[in-house]
């Protein structure tokens, strides 16, 4: 009964996407959006990444709404894991020292990276959610090097709300100063493709980084410190 | 053609020729640490013999290439070796030609070291 | 002309690679092996969003489907099986 | 019909999803059917990157070499799925580990990861 519904199911989904399949042609031209966003972005935000752009800039409501579903993600893990355990020290779980030494030294790399990535985002691939996504990364491998290892609650909430508060302030900037909310014209553009470039682009994006590998590192932090217990 | 870039491509071409030597000798090993150690070994050479290749081609992008070549260089040994503790704690077998297993004696002796102070105490 | 066939065969052999992951994430009996035939059809995604040139998804695919939520599948399995252990 | 790396994306990207629906249906653990949906949005993201790619054209970056400002209108592709995908993907990360803390809870209180257990509000 069960498995008959679950294949009629199936297959009227795959009826469905076969209509888009079939009717679907490989375009020569550019739609009318991606026109106007690839042929007045150098102009109007001065970004050399057109993504970065539309994400900080033409779409800044949902990167918005985006960073916020993420934040309100973190603290239902953290609500939900509330009741901690002491933090037991767990001998039989001994890592090499290789790995120890290693993660030393890699650590503190990645954090780099993960910075450079942001930083740059407005001219190379790249951004605040994959520099953020870097920083949780060695995150995990100091977590790894080490399970036993306390990394500061408070630190990284402090990273999470000031960034997210700066975030929200430079938007209100651009609707007092510039057009509209999440405008990055507050400061002058500049020489497209320098560094210091596209207004509050880079400004934006590095504080949506710092709040990215915030969050994720807090739900790392907090499903590894949680020890599972017969009590709720 | 630039002197720079055949030198350049013959690099590369040394580093695909290694990557293809590894893959053989993942099919000829015996037992899982042995395919681990070259899988590491030559993976890890043949990156830095392809990424010296690069830099030659492309002189500008010199840091770059430089900052992949130092991060796979620190990262594949440490890895591998975290896989090799896992699969040894797991109980994975050794091959039959194995000589030495300088791990297990080690911990057989921390075990020892363990037991005899709580025999004295 | 011929880079264009290059890339129709890769493309192809990633998708049917990934294909074969998808189905042995699905029938597998073992959870572990199902969770890294995931990892590898993210992985593999970010080399088809690399090659549909897209540069960014790319970055963000191979930093946080492959390595972050692999680790997170791992980690909530290991907290599990602890707790089968203690009892 | 001549058969395009896009087109080829596309199909990948809905058989991806058909796969991950049936597993997600049909499988028995949380940890299971969780995962699906982790391969559902793979193919979705996927799908949606392909419908925005352009035959022959470069990534919308300009690095003032074969992308510049007078010709990105004709060389690059569309930038708005892929602006879409950036942050799916981050969300997919964040339902992920929400939806994982949760199986972790259920476990805790049930002891079983089994979804024919869970009956309480069933009658």
């Amino acid at each position: 009964m069960r498995n008959s519904f679950l294949i009629i199911l199936i297959a009227a989904f795959a009826w469905f996407m076969y209509d888009i399949f079939s009717e679907y042609q490989t375009q020569e031209q550019l739609n009318k959006t991606a026109a106007y966003y690839n042929s007045n972005e150098p102009s109007e935000a001065g970004a050399a990444n057109v993504v970065t752009a539309i994400v900080v800039t033409y779409r800044g409501l949902d990167t918005l709404g985006e960073v916020t579903v993420l934040f309100l993600a973190t603290l239902i893990i953290g609500f939900i894991l509330k009741n901690k355990a002491e933090k037991i020290i767990d001998s039989k779980y001994k890592t090499s020292e290789i790995l120890e030494t290693g993660a030393k030294v890699l650590v503190p790399g990645s954090l780099i990276l993960g910075v450079y990535i942001f930083i740059n985002g407005h001219l190379t691939p790249g951004g605040g959610f994959q520099g953020g996504a870097v920083i949780g990364s060695a995150i995990v491998l100091l977590l790894l090097a080490d399970p036993n290892k306390i990394v500061s609650h408070k630190l990284m909430n402090f990273i999470e709300s000031t960034s997210g508060f700066f975030y929200v302030v430079i938007g209100i900037l651009g609707l007092i100063i510039a057009g509209g909310f999440l405008d990055n014209r507050i400061f002058p553009l500049g020489k497209l493709g320098s560094l210091i470039s596209a207004g509050a682009i880079p400004l934006i994006y590095s504080f949506i980084g710092l709040k990215v590998g915030a969050e994720i590192s807090g739900i790392v932090n907090n499903i590894n410190e949680t020890e599972l217990t017969d009590k709720l | 053609m630039d002197i720079l870039q055949i030198i350049g491509a013959s690099m590369v071409l040394i580093g695909s020729l290694v990557l293809l030597i590894a893959s053989i000798g993942l099919h000829r090993m015996p037992d899982a640490y042995n395919r681990i150690q070259v899988g590491t070994k030559a993976s890890t050479m043949s990156v830095v013999f392809v990424m010296i290749g690069f830099i030659f081609i492309l002189p500008s992008w010199f840091g770059k290439f430089f900052t992949i070549m130092l991060f796979v260089m620190l990262t594949n040994p440490i890895s591998s070796n975290v896989l090799m503790r896992a699969s040894h704690k797991k109980g994975e077998p050794l091959s039959s030609k194995t000589v030495i297993d300088n791990l297990k004696e080690d911990e057989e002796k921390e075990e020892l070291n363990k037991n005899n102070e709580n025999g004295t105490f | 002309m011929k880079m264009e066939l290059f890339k129709l065969i890769l493309i192809i052999v990633l998708a049917v690679i990934m294909l074969a992951s998808a189905v042995y994430a699905v029938v597998s009996k073992k959870t572990v092996s199902a969770v890294l035939a995931t990892g590898v059809i993210s992985l593999l995604a970010s080399v088809i969003f690399l090659m549909l040139a897209s540069p960014d998804v790319a970055m963000t695919e191979a930093a946080i489907g492959a390595g972050l939520t692999t680790f997170l599948f791992f980690i909530i399995i290991r907290k599990i099986e602890k707790q089968d252990d203690a009892k | 019909m001549t058969i395009t790396i896009d087109k080829i994306a596309l199909f990948l990207g809905i058989v991806l999803m058909l796969i991950g629906l049936y597993g997600a249906f049909s499988l028995k653990s949380i940890i299971r059917i969780i995962l699906s949906l982790s391969i559902f949005d793979t193919g979705i993201n996927v799908l949606i990157v392909s419908l925005g790619y352009l035959k022959g054209r470069t990534a919308p970056i300009i690095d003032g070499d074969k992308v510049t400002v007078e010709n990105i209108f004709n060389v690059a592709i569309d930038p708005v799925p892929q602006a879409l995908v950036l942050t799916a993907i981050v969300i997919g990360f964040g339902v992920t580990a929400l939806m994982l803390v949760y199986a972790l809870k259920l476990y805790q209180s049930k002891k079983t990861l089994d979804i024919n257990q869970f009956s309480d509000l069933k009658w």
